[in-house]
């Protein structure tokens, strides 16, 4: 397990460079424009964008601009060419809102899914089946944005029956902060219920028909220990490594929608500030940092998986 | 009980009107275990073949019998140029082909062709009977309508109806499917079939029926076959000479029905002697001795004799030597220290068979046998 | 982000420089109020507010800002030499007037020598002493951080010099200042006739000498004026307390009413107004989105007015490129553009005109906005039968044409009904909206060649200067060219330049530019089409009446708020 | 692939200890396509979605002909000053405070207006044009990249697998929505350039490029991973055994076999394409205005949520409605065809 | 038989399936006493796994159909619920099966999934639960028992594996055990340790057997009574003896005639059954072995009873129209050795 952990977190870090190098590529290789001319943003003079070019080093070789790059993002020297403000501030800044959103919302999906996915399957072919299935399609075909500007709108402020989106800090008030989270928290995981049940409900249909499920049946072990300690557990192995992924997008600011539409002010909204104003810095970093946050979170995901799949130990 | 005698036969190439069609020579097939990041790295060797030495003459059917893992499949794929070996050298009619590349491979595969265990995997489900049997045709050359006709005689040759032609391979029985996989094997007429476990999934009604098919297109086309199985019951019917193989190494070689009767191997002889007989009075005459433990890993196989952390007469010379390839008479080989169903002038005269790995030790079952 | 955090930025920054500056608070069209301070009873002092922006401003350092949201906060924490007086009277508060300085400066007969004295015994709100040498110090700090405020100061003599040499200590030549007597003499190398007014920018508000040159935006330095800022968040918020060390500048620089404002950046227009209304926020800068709007003029009008701003929109047309290299096809769009239905666009926050001076600059025509414009009156529906005609006789009908526009919010719109308005007029148009953070930078672009497109422009300051440079034949630029229609009309062009030596706004002086705005209307190098709108929304616990000073140049003035 | 799965799909299967019985003897089986496509037809809600769906893209297609005869106006007219006879009643089309009028359930403005006075509904059948246009182009583009990529890594294993795959770990590392932002900023100014092809920044195939792009790793790992096990069979080796080359076997033996996967995938893909392709126009990532799609339609109505809802309403359900009209026919068709594959979505 | 321990009385299970209603068993009925071992042997699709499965209620689908009677100790079992079913389960009548490799669940220690059948049953403590799986495990030859029983099922050789199972199954003594094919997925050394074990353990138990198998060599081996299933029906029934020195169902004989053997010359060519056993979804009417049968005439058309036929073995039942003699007459064409034993073991 030991050496498990190791080689894994070895390879985590190995991907983490991959991953740097491709972000760096789309910004500085793939674009047919000058990336300082690019980076400047608006009302940029030509002195402006030769600094730039020779702040980023934009006439050094691919290898030496990789290497400034990533230095200004290690040290957190990167700034927004638009307020000038440290990218990496302004991320820390966010994360407890993006990280109150994620961690609810991952939450409530898994939880809801789980249930949605266990009964979908255990009447699949009925009438519950079919209406759960259209539910959790109809969830997958909502575009977030969009069922979160309505439910904002008409149960946030119409109706009054939620705050009108913002986010009031945990320290302050955890009855507020719990209580304007609920919409977007909703909102985001409408989603994923959606697709998490229909994986689950897949799974726990391959699960059903294994061969050690009906040896647990042959030992008279009744239906829900069967469902709970030998269906369940197995088809939850391979979500968890998507809810890795999922959870891990989300935690690095992947909910941009969601922010935004509430107006949440986390990783993700400000990201799309910066899409907005094509402010290059600030997408760069969340894009690094988000992947980063997926890779990291798939490593946790993989030993956790190891812990729960003994079989993944010995490969 | 009387075996009708096969004539002794000299394994290394006795002059005989015909070359041994294929000669493999100190064959090792290794796979590597990858292991690592991004970058992969060979962190141990299953030794799936580790150095056999055989012939296969024309017209003659070889049995290569084990257990799972044993190296038999490996085997067969390596002489069908399948995979690649790591050491060793493979002839076929003479011609090296050890490392040849499709090219050179492209003539011979006329003559060298493979029938497979599974007769559902083996088919292309997405294609037409027709389109199965032919594309062997197709591949060397012949066009789209010298084709069909030559299907369809295939199909009657193998007992199916020639209108099946345009079928899909779902719609036939297990049974029906080997039947189309040995007819895309003859397809090009070749002198090679090697047969893995071709009956090993049908049920024993089937199994008979395409047995003897096997038999009747050997007689009919003069075909040499190399059978694969685990099933030493079944090997039987078909073979003239039978290969024993353990742990990617060959046990013993044998004239068939000697094999049956007077298995020198004690592993060959704990085959036989696991096998139920399907009689219960002589299933309760007969003393069955079981043979304990499992094939250990191949990635680690055992010193010496690898067959020895299970066979009841291992001694301290069969941990530390591996035994040669012994020749005994009627062409007999056996690779063992201690050796059953001999007699003590025929250890006398028996002699180490050139075919031995590399790796065997020099001492022959006689002075051994006075050592332990 | 949709428009949310879009639109904010649209209103903001649609301006070429950014800075916004509101001229004539007396075309006031919502209502009685005036919006004077003395209104019906005395202010109330005292209290806490919280408002809000919709985007944090691009600077907390007088420096450096140059937005709306940090000006309108910041001018009253940073009080330079020289600035505009807070009375309420729109008039009188467009004038500069004495600031830090004892007096308006004595200027030399050639117009290059700048003389001022600093008032005595001057306190910074940490306490520390005034010098005059802080003033140099200030435009240092504009010029080494090559704020967007630099370009003002490079006038000054050695201002160039200063800025090769790099160094925040050097030596500007053409500023000489005392700190015991507190004489201050700016050297110009050329005369400049807006130069008191870019004396009383925000940008030289009076900092310590020992603030370092660099970006002071999380913990702005202190300065003089009503107000200091006492925490800076970015993105999250900033909070104005009362500045105890605020000398007495005459009753026109009076101090604050509130003892602490809390500015908090929310991201969504609607939201902010939706919290004004629920009285959780007491005032958003921002106007109330077009969205919300309809509510609030129907059931908050006691509570809302909406003022016209010293702004133009106007549509360039690159006289360098056919169809409007021809005066004829530049009149038929001036007398085709549909004013009124682009004015929908802006949910009437938008007065239609013809003047490209706006109201408040001197030599600004009202008439020319109504009645005399030449296209006939910008209110009603245009003669489209005639521009129709017009482009047909001139030839160019069915001419492809591709209308600039950017993606901020209304003016993507304004931009595609522009395309579909010349394609009434005959035109194949079609609109090209690029982002608004490339929009003008391409459009000011040489290669790029505009046919014709949206633009605008808020005042910096009340002088036609700032204006006329956007139609100078002599700012025409390869890149980042601001006269994007290539406007060269000699006449025109020597007109500025002489005006532009005119140390002094005389009405003589302000007609002359009036002419020249004629001139440039008439002749149709441009097609100017309105005045913004800007608004001021409170919640309910606001004195409205008494506390909604709305200031010319600076917009809402926070030191005026109170609470009811 | 090779024996028919005996899938949940509602109604009818046996049991897993019939199947193991029947595995064997599998006489006169029916066809994967045929027992498919049975499948599919018993299931009557997909099959109607399935309609659904080729409703909506007829419709949209059929946009000019509503346009012109029914409209009586284009995509891009503007009526900002026009007016219109309502119930007898002359009503504006735009306020004057900018409030466009909402559906009229008449000929001209059935749907609305929009702030300019264009004709929503007329805008919805355009914007949804390019909508399915892009969904379905980028979906076709990742298809062909998975299938090539997959097959190749799957196929020849080794260090051309080592390469495709590490790519596609890397790109799967990124969420969806944040690697097609990023694209999208990236392409936003300058365009792309592919070899002679220069692509305009304003171009509707740049939001194509970046949506084929982003859900690659998706549709190529389970493509490799079906190819790593096709290959391993015996008809493969079989194909080898004969003498038949990697080009050949990859296009006759395997590529035909993942066909109900490749159409599960691509039904299911240009869902999530049209979804993604909606969320990057409202993030000022996609489509360019004055190009309309139903993204940039939604994003443009959000900011009139209160005064003209429909701006937003209207082009959202039509977008959840093609949506889910796939999702529920792509379900259908894995369900009946291949129920292992899975989509992975954007947030 | 009064005294049998199980009882199945015209046992029908019938599945709808993609392709039609398939009749998996149609009319099985047999007695199983206390101790013995009852081989249900088959070619594949003949319905003898689903006979099996379905005495233990593990066959019931929304899909299935079932009719008939199965009778445990007076406890019907085909109509039971599901809660009377899972006190028989495991505890009475208890399961191994054919695939050791995926009849465990992969990520549960095996002790635990001993222990929790123990628990289910017997409600034991843990310890003694544990005590009891580490008996067990050291019971069916398992060594260091007491270590590997935290060790995950993937630490284990299938051989390894079918102990395990073996060890399961016997955890609560159950009266019967039912065997699905326990040696098939085994290579053939292995195989003889899983027979050797399972001989002795069932003289120490006393347990009565159902074996499932396709193979008759494994059947001679360790049966008493043997009953043959072709597509569905018991074709033929009777004591070990019986079925292989006196076949009296032409499926039997061809079904003996084409075994391989080791032990004896080999025939010149073997003797197979001719054609294709029938589809599962599309039987022929009257006996369903007609189409193969070389003896079949017009009778055949209907389908025969089960009834016993040879004089004086009335335990000895088969399913075909010819008689006796007509049987021993036929028989002699078949040149299987065993057939042919029965000549000298003709019925006195």
């Amino acid at each position: 397990m030991g050496r498990f952990i190791v080689r894994r977190v070895i390879q985590m870090v190995l991907v983490m460079f991959a991953v740097s190098v491709l972000t760096f590529l789309i910004f500085n290789v793939i674009p047919n424009s000058d990336p300082a001319v690019r980076m400047s943003g608006r009302q940029a003079s030509e002195s402006t964008i030769e600094a730039i070019r020779e702040e980023w080093g934009f006439n050094d070789s691919l290898p030496q601009q990789y290497i400034t790059t990533m230095e200004k993002v290690i040290t957190g020297d990167l700034k927004s060419q638009f307020t000038q403000l440290s990218v990496g501030k302004e991320i820390v800044k966010g994360l407890p809102r993006t990280f109150s959103l994620a961690i609810g919302a991952a939450l409530l999906w898994m939880f809801v899914a789980i249930c949605f996915g266990l009964y979908s399957a255990v009447k699949a072919g009925k009438f519950a089946d079919r209406f759960l299935t259209i539910i959790a399609l109809i969830g997958i075909s909502m575009p977030v944005f969009w069922i979160g500007a309505l439910a904002n709108y008409y149960l946030g402020f119409k109706l009054g029956w939620f705050p009108n989106g913002g986010y009031v800090e945990f320290t302050e008030d955890p009855i507020d902060w719990f209580y304007h989270l609920i919409l977007p928290w909703t909102v985001l995981a409408i989603l994923f219920i959606g697709f998490y049940s229909r994986v689950l409900r897949s799974n726990v249909l391959d699960t059903i028909n294994e061969d050690y499920v009906r040896t647990a049946r042959a030992k008279g072990l009744g239906e829900r220990q069967i469902m709970i300690r030998h269906v369940l557990r197995n088809s939850m192995i391979p979500i968890v490594t998507l809810w890795g992924l999922d959870f891990g997008a989300v935690l690095g600011g992947g909910a941009i929608l969601t922010e935004t539409v509430f107006d949440l002010q986390g990783v993700g909204q400000y990201t799309a500030e910066a899409i907005g104003q094509l402010d290059v810095p600030p997408v760069l970093a969340v894009t690094m940092f988000s992947a980063f946050f997926i890779v990291l979170l798939n490593a946790v995901v993989d030993i956790l998986y190891a812990y729960l799949d003994p079989r993944i130990r010995l490969q | 009980m009387s075996v009708e005698a096969t004539e002794p036969r000299a394994d290394d190439g006795a002059p005989g009107d015909a070359a041994p069609l294929v000669e493999v020579e100190h064959l090792k097939v290794f796979f590597g275990i990858k292991q690592g990041i991004l970058v992969e790295r060979e962190v141990a060797r299953v030794h799936a073949v580790n150095d056999v030495t055989f012939s296969v003459d024309e017209g003659e059917t070889l049995g290569l019998v084990g257990e799972s893992g044993c190296g038999k499949t490996t085997l067969s794929r390596a002489i069908m140029r399948l995979i690649d070996s790591t050491e060793g050298s493979l002839r076929f009619r003479g011609e090296d082909v050890t490392k040849a590349g499709r090219r050179q491979m492209q003539p011979l595969r006329r003559e060298m062709q493979m029938v497979f265990q599974d007769p559902f995997a083996s088919l292309n489900p997405r294609k037409r009977v027709g389109q199965i049997i032919g594309m062997p045709l197709r591949l060397h050359g012949s066009d789209r309508q010298g084709v069909e006709p030559q299907v369809r005689e295939l199909l009657d040759k193998v007992g199916l109806h020639p209108e099946h032609v345009n079928r899909y391979p779902h719609e036939f029985s297990g049974g029906q499917r080997q039947r189309i996989g040995v007819a895309r094997a003859l397809a090009l007429e070749p002198r090679l079939i090697v047969l893995d476990e071709p009956v090993s999934a049908l049920d024993v009604s089937v199994q008979a029926q395409i047995i003897n098919l096997l038999d009747d297109l050997q007689d009919q086309f003069k075909l040499t076959y190399l059978f694969v199985a685990h099933d030493l019951s079944v090997v039987r019917h078909v073979s003239d000479r039978i290969a024993v193989m353990y742990l990617g190494k060959l046990m013993e070689v044998s004239p068939a029905e000697e094999l049956y009767t007077k298995p020198i191997h004690p592993y060959t002889s704990a085959l036989l002697a696991a096998i139920p007989i399907p009689d219960p009075r002589e299933n309760r005459r007969r003393e069955r001795l079981v043979v304990s433990g499992e094939p250990p890993n191949p990635i680690n196989p055992p010193s010496g004799c690898v067959f020895h952390p299970r066979c009841p007469r291992a001694t301290q010379v069969c941990r530390e030597e591996e035994p040669p390839l012994v020749r005994y008479p009627n062409g007999h080989l056996a690779a063992c220290h201690h050796p059953l169903n001999v007699s003590d002038a025929e250890i006398r005269d028996a002699a180490r068979d050139p075919s031995s790995p590399v790796s065997a030790g020099d001492s022959l079952p006689g002075t051994t046998a006075d050592a332990a | 982000m949709g428009k949310l955090g879009r639109r904010a930025l649209a209103l903001l920054l649609a301006a070429l420089s950014m800075s916004v500056i509101a001229a004539c608070g007396g075309d006031d069209d919502s209502g009685d109020s005036s919006g004077t301070g003395g209104g019906g009873g005395e202010a109330k002092n005292g209290g806490s507010i919280t408002i809000s922006q919709t985007s944090q401003p691009d600077f907390m350092d007088p420096a450096l800002t140059y937005t709306v949201n940090g000006i309108e906060p910041l001018w009253l924490v940073y009080t330079p030499l020289l600035t505009y007086p807070r009375t309420g009277d729109a008039e009188k508060d467009s004038l500069v007037v004495p600031g830090l300085a004892e007096d308006l400066p004595t200027i030399s007969k050639d117009g290059k020598t700048y003389e001022l004295t600093l008032r005595k015994g001057l306190k910074y709100s940490d306490g520390s002493p005034v010098k005059a040498s802080d003033f140099e110090h200030a435009v240092k700090r504009v010029l080494n951080l090559e704020s967007g405020g630099s370009a003002f100061y490079l006038g000054i003599e050695g201002a160039q010099d200063y800025i090769d040499a790099d160094k925040c200590d050097a030596d500007i030549k053409g500023i000489e200042a005392d700190d015991k007597t507190g004489t201050i003499t700016i050297n110009l190398s050329e005369p400049d006739g807006s130069f008191s007014n870019v004396l009383a920018m925000w940008f030289v508000g009076l900092v310590p000498g020992d603030t370092p040159c660099k970006n002071l935006t999380e913990s702005p330095p202190p300065g003089v004026g009503p107000y200091k800022v006492t925490e800076s968040v970015p993105n999250r918020q900033f909070v104005l307390e009362k500045n105890t060390n605020f000398p007495d500048l005459g009753p026109d620089i009076p101090a604050g009413h509130v003892d602490k404002i809390t500015t908090k950046i929310v991201k969504s227009a609607q939201r902010q107004a939706q919290d004004v209304i629920s009285g959780e926020l007491d005032y958003m800068q921002d106007p109330p989105p077009a969205d919300i709007k309809p509510e609030v003029k129907a059931k908050y009008s006691d509570r809302y007015k909406e003022i016209t701003t010293a702004s133009t929109y106007y549509m360039f047309m690159n006289n360098r490129v056919a169809p409007f290299d021809k005066k004829e096809v530049r009149d038929a769009v001036n007398i085709g553009l549909d004013k009124p239905a682009l004015a929908r666009l802006f949910a009437g926050e938008v007065a239609p005109g013809c003047s490209f001076l706006p109201p408040g600059q001197p030599g600004f025509d009202e008439a020319l906005d109504v009645d005399d414009c030449p296209w006939g009156n910008p209110n009603e529906p245009p003669d489209i039968e005639k521009a129709r005609q017009m482009i047909k006789d001139a030839g160019v009908a069915g001419a492809d044409v591709t209308v600039y526009g950017n993606n901020d919010d209304p003016t993507d719109k304004v931009t595609e009904a522009y395309a579909d308005q010349l394609t009434k007029l005959g035109f194949k148009a079609k609109p090209k909206i690029l982002d608004g953070g490339v929009y003008f930078q391409t459009i000011g672009s040489a290669k790029e060649a505009p046919q014709t497109g949206f633009a605008n422009w808020f005042q910096d300051f009340p002088h036609p200067k700032n204006f006329f440079f956007l139609v100078d034949g002599k700012s025409i630029q390869p890149t980042n060219n601001q006269n994007f229609g290539n406007v060269d009309d000699p006449e025109i062009t020597k007109g500025i330049a002489e005006l532009n030596q005119e140390p002094e706004m005389t009405d003589e002086v302000a007609a002359k530019w009036g002419d020249l705005n004629k001139k440039l209307v008439e002749r149709a190098w441009i097609a100017p089409y309105g005045h913004r709108k800007l608004a001021t929304f409170f919640s309910e616990r606001m004195d409205f009446d008494n506390c909604a000073r709305f200031h010319p140049v600076y917009f809402n003035d926070y030191s005026s708020f109170c609470l009811k | 692939m090779a024996t028919e799965p005996l899938t949940e799909q509602a109604g009818l299967q046996g049991p897993a200890a019939w199947e193991q019985e029947a595995e064997r003897e599998h006489v006169h089986g029916l066809g994967p396509w045929r027992l498919g496509l049975r499948r599919l037809r018993r299931n009557r809600v997909a099959i109607g979605f399935g309609v659904l769906f080729v409703l909506l893209v007829l419709s949209c297609l059929a946009a000019p002909l509503w346009a012109k005869h029914v409209a009586h106006t284009t995509p891009t007219e503007n009526h900002l000053s026009d007016t219109i006879k309502l119930d007898g009643k002359t009503t504006n089309v735009v306020g004057l405070d900018g409030v466009p009028i909402g559906p009229t359930y008449q000929g001209e403005f059935f749907l609305g207006a929009d702030p300019n006075g264009r004709d929503i509904m007329v805008r919805l059948l355009y914007g949804g044009r390019n909508s399915l246009m892009i969904g379905v182009v980028a979906a076709l583009m990742t298809t062909i990249l998975s299938v090539v990529l997959g097959v190749i890594a799957g196929y020849f294993r080794g260090w051309p697998d080592l390469t495709i795959r590490s790519l596609l770990d890397i790109m799967w590392s990124f969420p969806v929505l944040i690697l097609g932002v990023a694209l999208g900023v990236a392409l936003a100014l300058g365009g792309l350039q592919l070899g002679p092809i220069t692509i305009g920044g304003d171009s509707l195939l740049i939001p194509i490029f970046i949506i084929g792009l982003v859900y690659v790793p998706y549709m190529a790992r389970p493509v490799r991973g079906q190819v790593l096990a096709l290959r391993e069979k015996e008809f493969v080796e079989a194909a080898r055994a004969q003498g038949a080359g990697p080009l050949r076997i990859m296009f006759s033996e395997v590529v035909p076999n993942l066909a109900s996967t490749i159409l599960v995938f691509f039904t299911l893909l240009i869902a999530n394409a049209v979804l993604l392709e909606s969320a990057l126009s409202f993030l000022g990532a996609g489509v360019r205005p004055p190009n309309p799609s139903w993204g940039t339609m939604i994003d443009e109505g959000v900011d009139r949520i209160a005064t003209a809802p429909h701006l937003t309403i209207v082009p959202g359900l039509m977008l959840v409605l093609t949506v889910l009209s796939l999702n529920v026919f792509g379900d259908g068709v894995r369900d009946a065809l291949d129920p292992r594959a899975k989509v992975r979505l954007e947030h | 038989m009064a005294d049998a321990l199980l009882s199945v009385e015209d046992l029908r299970v019938s599945f709808a399936t993609e392709e039609g209603v398939v009749e998996a068993v149609d009319g099985v009925s047999f007695d199983l006493a206390a101790g013995e071992v009852l081989a249900v042997v088959g070619e594949s699709g003949s319905g003898k796994s689903v006979t099996a499965m379905t005495l233990m209620g593990l066959t019931r689908s929304p899909n299935a159909r079932f009719e008939g009677t199965a009778q445990y100790k007076g406890t019907e079992l085909i109509g039971a619920s599901e809660d009377e079913l899972r006190r028989v389960r495991g505890a009475e009548i208890a399961m191994i099966f054919q695939d050791p490799m995926t009849s465990l669940n992969p990520v549960q220690r095996i002790g635990k999934q001993i222990v929790e059948q123990i628990q289910e049953h017997e409600g034991l403590p843990d310890q003694q639960a544990r005590e009891r799986t580490v008996e067990l495990l050291e019971r069916v030859g398992i060594p260091r028992a007491r270590e590997r029983v935290d060790n995950y099922p993937h630490e284990f050789s299938g051989g390894m594996r079918q102990r395990v199972m073996i060890a399961l199954a016997l955890s609560c003594n159950p009266s019967v055990l039912i065997a699905d094919e326990p040696t098939t997925a085994l290579d053939v050394t292995i195989q003889a340790q899983i027979l050797q074990r399972m001989r002795d353990l069932r003289e120490e138990t006393g347990a009565a057997v159902i074996l499932v198998t396709h193979d008759l060599g494994v059947v001679a081996d360790i049966a008493d009574r043997i009953a043959v299933m072709y597509a569905g029906r018991i074709v033929e029934e009777g004591t070990l003896d019986q079925i292989f020195y006196d076949p009296q169902h032409p499926y039997t004989w061809g079904l003996l005639g084409s075994i391989t053997r080791v032990d004896k010359p080999r025939p010149a060519r073997l003797p197979a059954i001719a054609g294709l056993p029938p589809s599962l979804a599309n039987r022929p009417q009257g006996c369903h072995f007609r189409p193969r049968c070389p003896h079949e005439f017009s009778e055949c058309s209907k389908v025969p009873p089960l009834e016993a036929h040879v004089q004086g073995n009335p335990e000895h039942r088969d399913r075909c129209w010819l008689s006796v003699d007509e049987k021993l007459a036929k028989r002699e064409v078949l040149p299987g050795e065993i057939g042919l034993a029965s000549k000298e073991h003709a019925p006195a």
